[in-house]
């Protein structure tokens, strides 16, 4: 056995995160670990990388007891673990990023050999077949080459064990193909022992050899990847029938002739091909694109984060000089892609996160806030969006992943806006939740809001959206009814050159 | 001779209030006279003070008159200025030059005395016999040195009188309420009988003193500005020690133009000092306060 | 959706949790209550309540100052010129009450500090200067126009009545003391019940994200900074209530002093966090410690020394087990 | 992988951008440039060497300590007790210089001032008291065991000989200047080629990515923190040699002095960012200033006044057209 995890418990301050978790995992094996939203598999994930010194239980490397006090000793023992939070620093280039802490030594003692770093690290994508910009910082990159960047990190590493927390949670079907050969790969020649974290059930099932599914801190049971379907697995991870409400509770479907609820005209973001775009009241439009299509970019636009020509409107109301807080008023709210760097108060309280767009607007006469509300509507939005913790006073950043995104989209939802532009709404959120959030989107719309969501889960795009937009190099290139839609004509045309559409 | 001639005047800082009148009789007498006066602030820093001496030297000015944070530390530069053949005299902070470095005089007063003389008051306040807690400035100015070097050789020849108590307020008028009111608490009734304070600061001190009732404690201060004088008046504070600033800028220009002039044998070197009185309520009336009024 | 509500053994778990966590807290309360037990007991006058009115008044203005300062390093910045304004305040209210009135040198007082607030909130938020360079240049820049005004003179002449508002005493209690608490109390008020504070706390935590979600982050910010403008003008008008003169020169050390008193309260200068009673805490510690070693009589060349010691061990009980518990 | 490479239109503009915004990034060093040249030819005196090395000589100090204080800054930290360590580096040197030799004092001087830098680094990443109350505490008892040492006397008595250090000059290079360009130089080197300079950025960066990434942040913590003693030290060792005694009250300037140089340079507090050009334009653009300010014979009254002005102009431009890049 490469590695035995034993009755692994960890409480913070006093609450109890594992309790008693068995874990293994042998050589060349690809072993998938699911969870709901909070059921641990990061925790446990951490106390292998040695980021907390005060877990109870034992852990085995090739038999071997070990002590992992500090991320060191992990990685001196070949654990590379990439975790589900970016950890990467904004000002240094991707090539400095993926050598981070491994750089290679100059011919002076205490010296970098910066040349070499770089020409390492871009062999280091290359071979994974990935194109990444290497001189470029990576606070430039969208999610997407920021997650690349990591799995090139992670990957390049003399790994035996290699942790892999939700790496295709932002990454669009292209990438993940990728991904997963070179997990296959790397299992098979190197045999690498990968552990395989994530929300997608189909893509769990493909892929694991073995799966260990976790509730509530506790492993539920550990079977063979072949033995389960979607349905069972997702029964088991959430422990109750949810196949009911992962059926659309009706689709929103504004009618033809519905009120426009976004109308955007000639909006062109430095000199670029001008975009044009409207959206329905109660439509939900599904934006498609490859990495670094320009999605996100088009979306700050909107709301006037980033710097663009044109005209955009709001519930028929032209938004003039447009910035956030305004487009925040006119009722078009957005939320980012990146919940840690530009979505969250980390260090605020779920609470305050969750007000903080509905504050002025809903919850406050004359700057004072009626503290009554403000908890109602907090603990309102904890129930619909099932966050948990259900402590409206917990700190974001001692969430889990999953439940910051939801806290995020409540965030948006508790304005009661006109307008609500979805980056990657549901990344990292677990099967059932995913449903909810789902019909919480729909609720919004039937209720008269316009819906634009970014994503890179083609299955829900197709699942979610009245109609999907395309946009390549940062161009609108196509546009479909969801009926003349499949998964394959979608993927052809996100990858189709502008120009050609 | 004297037209035309560019002085530059270094102060070792001059936002502290003592210097302004100073400044104001120096400006007036060289502008009467024709010079052409450079004030800069010294920052109350040696080093920055060090710079700009060796800026005047650059600009080739025709004397240089400096008021140093330290005696000696200026010295270096006095060297150069001399080596440059720019005369320097030393104003109200003392040059040290018993190595050599060559002034036209030191114009001011003794701090040194000046602690003496506060010494003098202090006898004259509590007799003999007494204890006393002292207020001090900013620990390592010359000013708190020297006072304090002074105060203490008078009361040497003085046994009876013991200080209990040194704390620093830093020349500041609330640290030195905050002292004085520690002082009160710890020393009950009787327990002190006097309170000295290097500079001015103690003045609110003293009123809250009398306000709580402790008219046993004798406050004895250092300068004299306006409330100084009012608090005299008044018989809050029992007396002070008038540096007068006003005559010091007067006289250095005065003394720079006899140097001009050739007639540096007329000026009295190495020190002119000037008058330091004592003052209290006898004698208050006689002296208007030296800057504030 | 497994509603976890069903499980009270661990909702119970949760809140023991909880109150643990909430204890320590408080480890720097504790810490101060412990010393404050050992001067107590230990140093003669101490524990007199004319000695702790003494303390109160004298430390008020600081603890003013902290409020204001508080707001600033909530959001992530501070306020160097928080001195130069009570400078400015304490010379402009002398000026005025010695040659108009009372009531006008007040006011006018608070407005010049309130606008000199705004002007710092100004250069940060809509310039975009960090706050170290813009509060900087305008302390020197208010400190200069000051000089220029008064050739470094003080401005005297104000009515002893005036010491009232910095020496008096309602029954036992100093007046600074309870301008003070209202002005802490306004704070916490603001912090606690208003948009603008809960602003403040998002703004702290992540500007780009308290951006993106349509608050106007630039008029939080200059609001803050007009509140500590304003406040430390307030503190001014009490200096000079207790000194009587208006000196161009004085408050140089407000700032470095409110940060620390902030800091030591337990408020990471990093911003997103911090409570008023942080520094409350923090003023009343360095208070109480500066109060004790002049009681006992430590010679003034020992008393940086040992304030420095007092700071680091006290602080770094505090620190140190809030790091063991980062740890998790 | 689908590359971006097929659009290349799009990429040669982005380049295009990447070319301006690389070049807006001098607009300091440009602004510093122009103000220059106005100087040279509108301020009498001002365009000659002997002024230009005297501006070199008695910024050089200030600037020695900025190297070492960029680098506690890009870290994410910085350090109040530079001042202390320069006294105590000047105050020690003098007296080992009188009573042993000179190298021993020299030797002395700047052990100590490692070892005070190593203990703020002790208590910085192993206790976890943040670098605001550790600095300013450790520069209080620094100060404080001056005060008992020497009873805030100078040291008097070092040999003339020995103010070559701080006011002779090399052929017609101030030797401070000389001394000043070898500590930038070792500070650039050291980021630029070292591990430690590398792993300095990452701390700063991030310091979880840090942690998790193997680096030991605590000893890049400590060593960046003892460098900044040792170049406090080295500092104080010219300014003895400026001086020529041992001065316990002198140097309180430096820590806010050294942090707006690097700060007006450019350098954000936040970390993770900052190259030593900035730390050394910083210094030269304040220098600079006040030397023209002191040349047309500005009131000292005024200076401070036009100072503040002045670099909230300068560093205004260069914020502003930061901010409206940042908008893209
Ligand atoms: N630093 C922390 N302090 C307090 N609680 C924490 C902390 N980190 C995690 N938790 C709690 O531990 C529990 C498990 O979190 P964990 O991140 O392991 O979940 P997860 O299974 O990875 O969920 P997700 O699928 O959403 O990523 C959550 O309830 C979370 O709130
Ligand atoms: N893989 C990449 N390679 C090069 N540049 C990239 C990449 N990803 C993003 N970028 C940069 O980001 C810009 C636009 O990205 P944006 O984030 O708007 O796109 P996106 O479609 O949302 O992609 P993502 O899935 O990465 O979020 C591009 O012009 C490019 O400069
Ligand atoms: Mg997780
Ligand atoms: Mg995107």
């Amino acid at each position: 056995m490469l590695l035995e995890m034993r009755d692994i418990r960890k409480s913070f301050s006093g609450v109890q995160v594992l309790r008693g978790v068995d874990f293994s995992l042998k050589a060349g094996e690809i072993h998938a670990l699911v969870g709901h939203n909070g059921a641990g598999k990061s925790t446990l994930m951490k106390v292998l990388g040695g980021n907390y010194a005060d877990y109870d239980g034992e852990v085995r490397l090739d038999g071997e007891e070990v002590r992992l006090g500090a991320p060191r000793d992990a990685l001196q023992r070949g654990v590379a673990i990439i975790y589900q939070d970016f950890s990467l620093v904004p000002d240094l280039t991707v090539a400095e990023n993926i050598a981070l802490g491994r750089e290679p030594r100059g011919r002076l003692s205490g010296t970098i050999a910066y040349g070499r770093l770089r020409d390492r690290s871009k062999q280091e994508a290359e071979r994974l077949g990935i194109a990444l910009p290497m001189d470029m910082p990576v606070r430039r990159l969208g999610v997407g080459a920021q997650q690349m960047t990591e799995i090139v990190r992670a990957c390049s590493q003399d790994v035996r064990i290699l942790v892999m927390d939700e790496p295709t949670a932002r990454l669009a079907p292209a990438e993940r193909e990728l991904l997963f050969a070179t997990m296959r790969r790397m299992a098979a020649e190197q045999q690498v022992g990968i552990v395989y974290i994530s929300h997608f059930l189909d893509e769990v099932r493909r892929l694991a050899d073995r799966i260990t599914i976790m509730r509530d801190g506790a492993v539920v049971e550990t079977g063979a990847g072949s033995s389960y379907t979607v349905d069972s697995l997702a029964k088991l991870l959430v422990g109750h029938e949810i196949v009911a409400s992962l059926r659309p509770t009706q689709a929103g479907g504004a009618a033809d002739g519905a009120r426009e609820a976004l109308n955007v005209r000639g909006l062109s973001i430095h000199g670029r091909p001008p975009i044009d775009l409207s959206i329905r009241r109660g439509e939900i439009v599904g934006l498609a694109g490859l990495v670094g299509s320009g999605r996100t970019r088009f979306a700050r636009a909107l709301i006037g984060d980033v710097r663009s020509a044109g005209r955009v409107e709001v519930g028929g109301r032209l938004m003039k000089r447009r910035n956030p807080e305004r487009a925040t008023r006119y009722g078009l709210v957005l939320t980012p892609e990146d919940r840690k760097a530009s979505g969250l108060a980390l260090t605020s309280s779920v609470e305050a996160n969750i007000v903080a767009s509905a504050l002025g607007k809903l919850l406050a006469t004359a700057g004072i806030v009626h503290p009554g509300s403000r908890a109602r509507m907090a603990l309102d939005m904890i129930q619909r969006f099932a966050i948990r913790p259900p402590a409206r006073k917990k700190i974001v950043g001692q969430l889990s992943g999953g439940n910051a995104q939801k806290v995020l989209l409540a965030r948006a939802v508790a304005s009661r806006p006109k307008v609500m532009v979805l980056d990657q709404p549901t990344a990292g959120v677990d099967i059932g939740a995913k449903a909810e959030l789902h019909n919480q989107i729909r609720l919004a719309a039937q209720q008269g809001a316009g819906i634009l969501v970014i994503s890179d889960d083609l299955d829900e795009l197709l699942d979610l959206s009245d109609r999907i937009v395309v946009m390549t190099a940062g161009a609108m290139s196509g546009s479909f009814r969801k009926a003349e839609l499949t998964r394959a004509s979608l993927l052809a045309n996100m990858s189709r050159l502008p120009g050609r559409a | 001779a004297q037209q035309g001639k560019r002085i530059g005047f270094m102060i070792w800082n001059t936002s502290v209030p003592f210097y302004s009148n100073l400044i104001k009789t120096a400006k007036e007498t060289a502008e009467k006279n024709g010079l052409k006066l450079d004030l800069q602030s010294g920052n109350g820093d040696l080093a920055t003070q060090i710079s700009i001496v060796q800026q005047f030297i650059a600009q080739q000015v025709d004397m240089i008159l400096i008021a140093p944070s330290d005696p000696k530390g200026i010295v270096p530069v006095i060297r150069q200025a001399t080596a440059a053949n720019i005369p320097v005299m030393a104003v109200n902070t003392k040059a040290d030059i018993s190595t050599g470095a060559k002034v036209v005089t030191y114009v001011g007063v003794d701090d040194f005395v000046f602690g003496q003389r506060q010494g003098d008051l202090v006898v004259k306040a509590v007799g003999e016999n007494g204890k006393i807690a002292y207020i001090l400035g900013k620990l390592g100015t010359s000013a708190q040195l020297d006072r304090e070097a002074g105060l203490m050789d008078t009361l040497k020849k003085h046994p009876g009188i013991v200080v209990v108590e040194k704390q620093a307020a830093d020349w500041d008028n609330s640290k030195a309420l905050a002292i004085t009111q520690d002082f009160l608490s710890k020393y009950p009734q009787g327990a002190v009988n006097a309170i000295v304070d290097q500079g001015p600061e103690g003045v609110n001190g003293a009123n809250f003193a009398v306000g709580a009732g402790r008219t046993d404690v004798k406050f004895i201060m250092g300068d004299y500005p306006l409330d100084v004088r009012n608090a005299i008046i008044k018989g809050t504070v029992y007396g002070t020690v008038d540096q007068d600033p006003a005559p010091q800028g007067k006289v250095a220009i005065e003394d720079a133009i006899l140097s001009f002039a050739g007639k540096g044998d007329q000026i009295p070197s190495p020190n002119h000092y000037l008058d330091l009185p004592t003052i209290t309520k006898e004698n208050v009336e006689k002296y208007p306060a030296a800057w504030g009024g | 959706m497994t509603p976890v509500d069903g499980d009270s053994a661990a909702i119970r778990r949760e809140k023991a949790a909880w109150r643990w966590a909430s204890l320590s807290t408080y480890a720097l309360a504790i810490i101060f209550v412990l010393l404050l037990i050992g001067f107590c007991l230990w140093v003669p006058h101490f524990a007199t309540w004319a000695n702790f009115a003494n303390v109160l008044q004298r430390n008020s203005i600081i603890g003013i100052v902290a409020c204001g300062m508080l707001l600033m390093i909530v959001t992530g910045g501070f306020d160097l010129s928080v001195g130069a304004v009570g400078a400015m305040s304490s010379v402009v209210a002398a000026a005025l009450i010695v040659q108009v009135s009372m009531p006008l040198g007040i006011v006018a007082a608070l407005l010049l500090g309130l606008a000199v607030g705004v002007v710092n909130g100004f250069f940060i938020a809509k310039i975009g200067i960090n706050p170290f360079v813009t509060t900087l240049a305008t302390q020197v820049l208010v400190t200069g126009f000051l000089f220029v005004g008064t050739a470094a003179q003080p401005v005297y002449g104000v009515p002893e009545s005036f010491t009232v508002l910095g020496l008096g005493r309602i029954g036992p209690i100093p007046i600074p003391t309870i301008i003070f608490a209202a002005v802490a109390t306004v704070t916490w008020a603001i912090l606690r019940f208003t948009t603008l504070g809960h602003y403040i706390y998002i703004v702290g935590g992540n500007k780009t994200a308290a951006r993106l979600a349509g608050i106007n982050v630039d008029r939080v910010i200059l609001t803050t900074y007009a509140l500590g403008g304003l406040f430390a003008a307030i503190a001014g008008v009490v200096l000079l209530g207790q000194t009587n003169i208006g000196q161009p020169a004085s408050a140089a050390d407000w700032p470095l002093t409110a940060i620390a008193a902030v800091v030591v309260g337990g408020v990471p200068l990093s911003g997103g966090v911090g409570q008023v009673w942080s520094a409350v805490l923090g003023t009343l510690l360095l208070g109480v410690i500066a109060n004790a070693l002049n009681l006992i009589g430590v010679s003034p060349f020992w008393q940086p020394a040992v304030t420095g010691a007092v700071i680091l061990v006290a602080v770094g009980l505090d620190s140190y087990q809030r790091k063991q518990r980062e740890l998790r």
